[in-house]
């Protein structure tokens, strides 16, 4: 095991323009938010992003120009409505939207993990999402059963923020777990932001909390509340008034401006931080 | 006058749907489903099962939970005997099939079954929704899938819908294999017919007269000779959904929108708020 | 979530003859033995069994003639070497092995759980084992390549033994895992048997170290030291001793003698371990 | 004379084919494979990652850890830092095939690196061995693929396997990719040759005669003009092997057979036991 800890624009500079990232956490849920800025303040371009549930992670890397397409299951703010940058550039046809399933994305990931050049499977036959994917379809050889070949989905490197880790990347990963073990099992790279480096003796107390183990882990940045304004529990939960103030200023076409003064006009993640201070504050979790 | 309000009717129809030992699966964004599945394990199925988003088993010994808009995965995880990922959740739906109930709001059902939650319109172009998560994969696969309509209109009841998400009936295929489909709308419950393959009216709500259904529904409905009413809330389910799982009124949202959503959004907030952190 | 907590005999009469039953553990780790000596008991036969890798728990199954057919990927005493009844009775025919890879059987057992009709992998191809199992091979729709189509396999029951559950079979399994997740999830009944079964509310304050929850899990039996000559982390190891006892009287010809004097002469399993019980006091591990 | 033993030498030979930051896999009742494992760990390769059946990793600080007979998981738990399933296991091997180390013992191993741990003679009624777990699964997956024999005899050195389970080159077919077998015995180190496909020899071992391989070997081993022979191990190295890592001598035990086996099994098993429990 060795050492993996880098600094957060070093870890970015490692992707290149036109990769598949694959974004962890769940619509509003422990989203790799420093990372997203980090994404954008750095001017990546051409980026195709998969994610099994999108929110204002992905409908700011549109309204940034970071992306040409993006591959998910879901994309919204959840209980406040649409992600606003996103229904207008997928209505617009400015990106290319792949409409997935969870089982369309979990199985081509999957299928990484058993070492199956597909997954071959009867769900989704009959409706439209199953055509717009336009997987093909084969004969069973084993039973003649009408099959679709779910073909593997390799992203080229994972973004997962956790609630603590190692400096070897051994990553206890708290609340909503989503995807994130699948993602980073099935990512050829992956980049943990973390709340909190620990020492690996730590860890030794509790080791069958250790859900992502440090095999699969290549970066490791840390990045205390960079899941904000989406949760991480049991630190702080989402933001929901922050969220309210961004899709506000979105509706009147002034995402470009709440990305100026949030992301681009500042040098770092810490910035932002001490920016919507009082909002953090007002989700933080005392602790107990 | 009724005692209780849409979301109350709805709310207990849907939580007598639910079978003692069953597992009930929470989605995205559904707050009346959780809330059916705590009246459930309250009163006639206490040894339901409850998965949440966290993959969790969440358990609870005696009153049932209050819900939560600010700290929804906070509750679910002080209660989880298990908390496991999003892969195991399908891993239980597919070997459980026969056990799961699961509540799903569709953008548009239509006469046949079909629910879409992709776009409305000839094309993408007109109004791209946030997309169906997890609806498609299962809506053929369970024997018993639900659908829940707080507002029941004619652009949500539709002859045909745009895209097709979760399979209905539609084509007579080699999918069609028997399964049932059951839709909770705030004028009553329904059901698709096996024969026709066509949405038929189960029983209609106390106090909601044939016409209202009819003028917000673009197909017509097949009805009985005698139309079933619909059993109404219990006391004892008024005053839990009210007064033990949800006296923030968060259940209302699914009916509201615009600045009067927003308004009362905020206004839960602040409660929730001012009491937990 | 309901009570499934029954005594170990009413367990196994929901075991039909003739069955596919999976079994938990690794080797000569944490085997459910209790369990065998329970259906060696009650006189099962024609079974068809499915581990990993087996020990004595195979072995003393073919010694009783309680089964027909072995898939297994490794049928050993480790350390300690061969299984004899085992080898004795597949060199001479009296049984059915189906010599399978780690590979071989948690593709078939992880199809289940991905809802895949068989798994398509290059894997094995141009070995003796894989024309032995008989699996059929096509070409793939999407490259063209030759694969391999594991089968699905689904055990009608698994055995799992654990080191403590909830009374609805919500399970914390520690030490050598093995593929009894796997197993569990893919069985279509699991019979978990427990060292102890403790309050729900025990789990909740540890909710990561339950890995096995009550939704893969129908039936719960408590049987202390159960997986005895077997380990049970953390609180007895192997015993090698009576391992070795266990070989000794077999190269005699005489496993008929032990598994008269240690099975079936007996009740239950309590009377082997009162039998034992020497033997099971030098393997048991003092609380820290 | 020679200052060390076979299985010293084979320790250390195995144990420098481990690159810094490799990620090495102990699978079933090979404890000269763990020995290499914690050797390489604690001189070369600090940055070594053990995983073990547990599905762990295997951490340690300083020292290395004293190998187990009797409580050898219970000494991987202690130092776990994760504890993962098998399948976890092969999640890992598949995603890092290119670092990934693993130490196979076989029954018989032929000119062409294919390998048996099934049954020896023509068919199953001879002898029926324990199987070979997994070593099918990555012989032929591996770029780097690694066998120790302890025992280099005739009936294990073999012109051809009985059953083909580790896959090596008999034939030239479409499965054979361009990658290394390594095979270090008990007199030398040999490997693969890519273009003739056999065995030939790297290395021999101090005080080894080419005479002695081909005695023990079922076929002819191709040999350089000048052979090489092996580093011996070094003082650290056999201090390591000697004091630290396994003072009981357990590594011994993958020669002896028998009755001298059983006993010293129960003379370690004795030993630990004292000490321990």
């Amino acid at each position: 095991m060795q050492n993996k800890v880098v600094k957060i624009n070093e870890a970015c500079q490692t992707i290149q323009n036109g990769e598949t990232v694959a974004i962890g956490g769940l619509t509003i849920h422990r989203k790799p938010m420093s990372f997203i800025h980090e994404l954008i303040r750095s001017g990546k371009k051409e980026l195709h992003l998969l994610t099994l549930g999108g929110s204002i992670d992905v409908d700011l890397l549109i309204a940034a120009g970071s992306i040409d397409r993006i591959d998910a299951a879901y994309v919204g703010l959840e209980i406040l409505g649409f992600a606003p940058n996103f229904r207008k550039a997928v209505e617009g046809r400015v990106i290319e939207f792949n409409e997935h399933t969870e089982y369309s994305i979990m199985a081509g990931l999957e299928a990484n993990l058993i070492e199956a050049e597909f997954i071959p499977s009867k769900l989704l036959i009959g409706t439209d999402i199953l055509k717009s994917l336009n997987y093909k379809t084969f004969r069973s050889p084993i039973t003649d059963d009408l099959l679709v070949a779910y073909p593997r989905i390799c992203p080229d490197v994972a973004i997962i923020h956790v609630q603590r880790c190692d400096e070897y990347g051994n990553c206890q990963i708290n609340g909503i777990n989503a995807i994130d073990l699948l993602l980073a099992k099935s990512s050829r790279r992956v980049i943990v932001t973390t709340e909190k480096i620990l020492p690996t003796e730590d860890f030794m107390s509790v080791p069958s909390s250790t859900n992502l183990p440090s095999t699969f882990v290549d970066t490791v940045v840390e990045s205390p509340f960079g899941a904000h304004p989406t949760s991480c529990f049991p630190h702080y939960t989402y933001d929901l008034w922050h969220l309210l103030h961004y899709m506000e200023s979105s509706k009147k076409g002034k995402t470009e401006n709440y990305i100026k003064q949030h992301i681009t006009d500042l040098d770092s993640f810490e910035g932002y931080l001490n920016l919507v201070k009082d909002d953090v504050k007002r989700v933080t979790v005392r602790e107990p | 006058m009724r005692n209780f309000t849409s979301d109350e009717i709805m709310i207990t129809c849907m939580s007598r749907e639910i079978r003692n030992g069953d597992i009930a699966i929470q989605g995205l964004t559904t707050p009346m489903a959780i809330i059916s599945y705590y009246l459930a394990k309250a009163t006639h199925a206490p040894q339901t099962t409850i998965m949440q988003l966290a993959g969790n088993i969440l358990t609870y010994a005696k009153a049932p939970p209050q819900i939560s808009l600010l700290f929804n995965e906070f509750e679910a995880m002080r209660r989880a005997v298990h908390i496991g990922t999003q892969t195991e959740v399908y891993e239980v739906i597919f070997k459980r099939l026969e056990s799961i109930v699961e509540f799903f709001r569709p953008a548009q059902i239509d006469m046949f079954g079909n629910t879409n939650n992709s776009w409305i319109g000839s094309d993408i172009s007109k109004l791209r929704l946030p997309g169906g998560f997890g609806i498609s994969d299962v809506a053929a696969l369970y024997p018993r899938t639900f659908y829940y309509c707080p507002r029941h209109e004619k652009r949500v009841f539709v002859e045909n819908v745009d895209h097709i998400g979760g399979l209905g009936f539609r084509t007579k295929g080699e999918f069609d294999q028997r399964r049932d489909i059951h839709i909770i709308s705030e004028l009553g419950v329904f059901e698709i017919e096996h024969e026709s393959r066509r949405m038929r009216l189960s029983s209609i709500h106390p106090g909601i007269k044939i016409e209202n259904i009819k003028e917000n529904t673009s197909f017509e409905i097949l009805t009985a000779e005698k139309t079933q009413q619909t059993s109404p809330p219990t006391e004892l389910e008024l005053q839990l959904i009210r007064e033990k799982i949800d006296p923030l009124n968060i259940r209302r949202l699914e009916y509201l929108s615009g600045k009067t959503r927003e308004n009362a959004l905020l206004n839960i907030l602040d409660k929730e708020l001012s009491l937990t952190i």
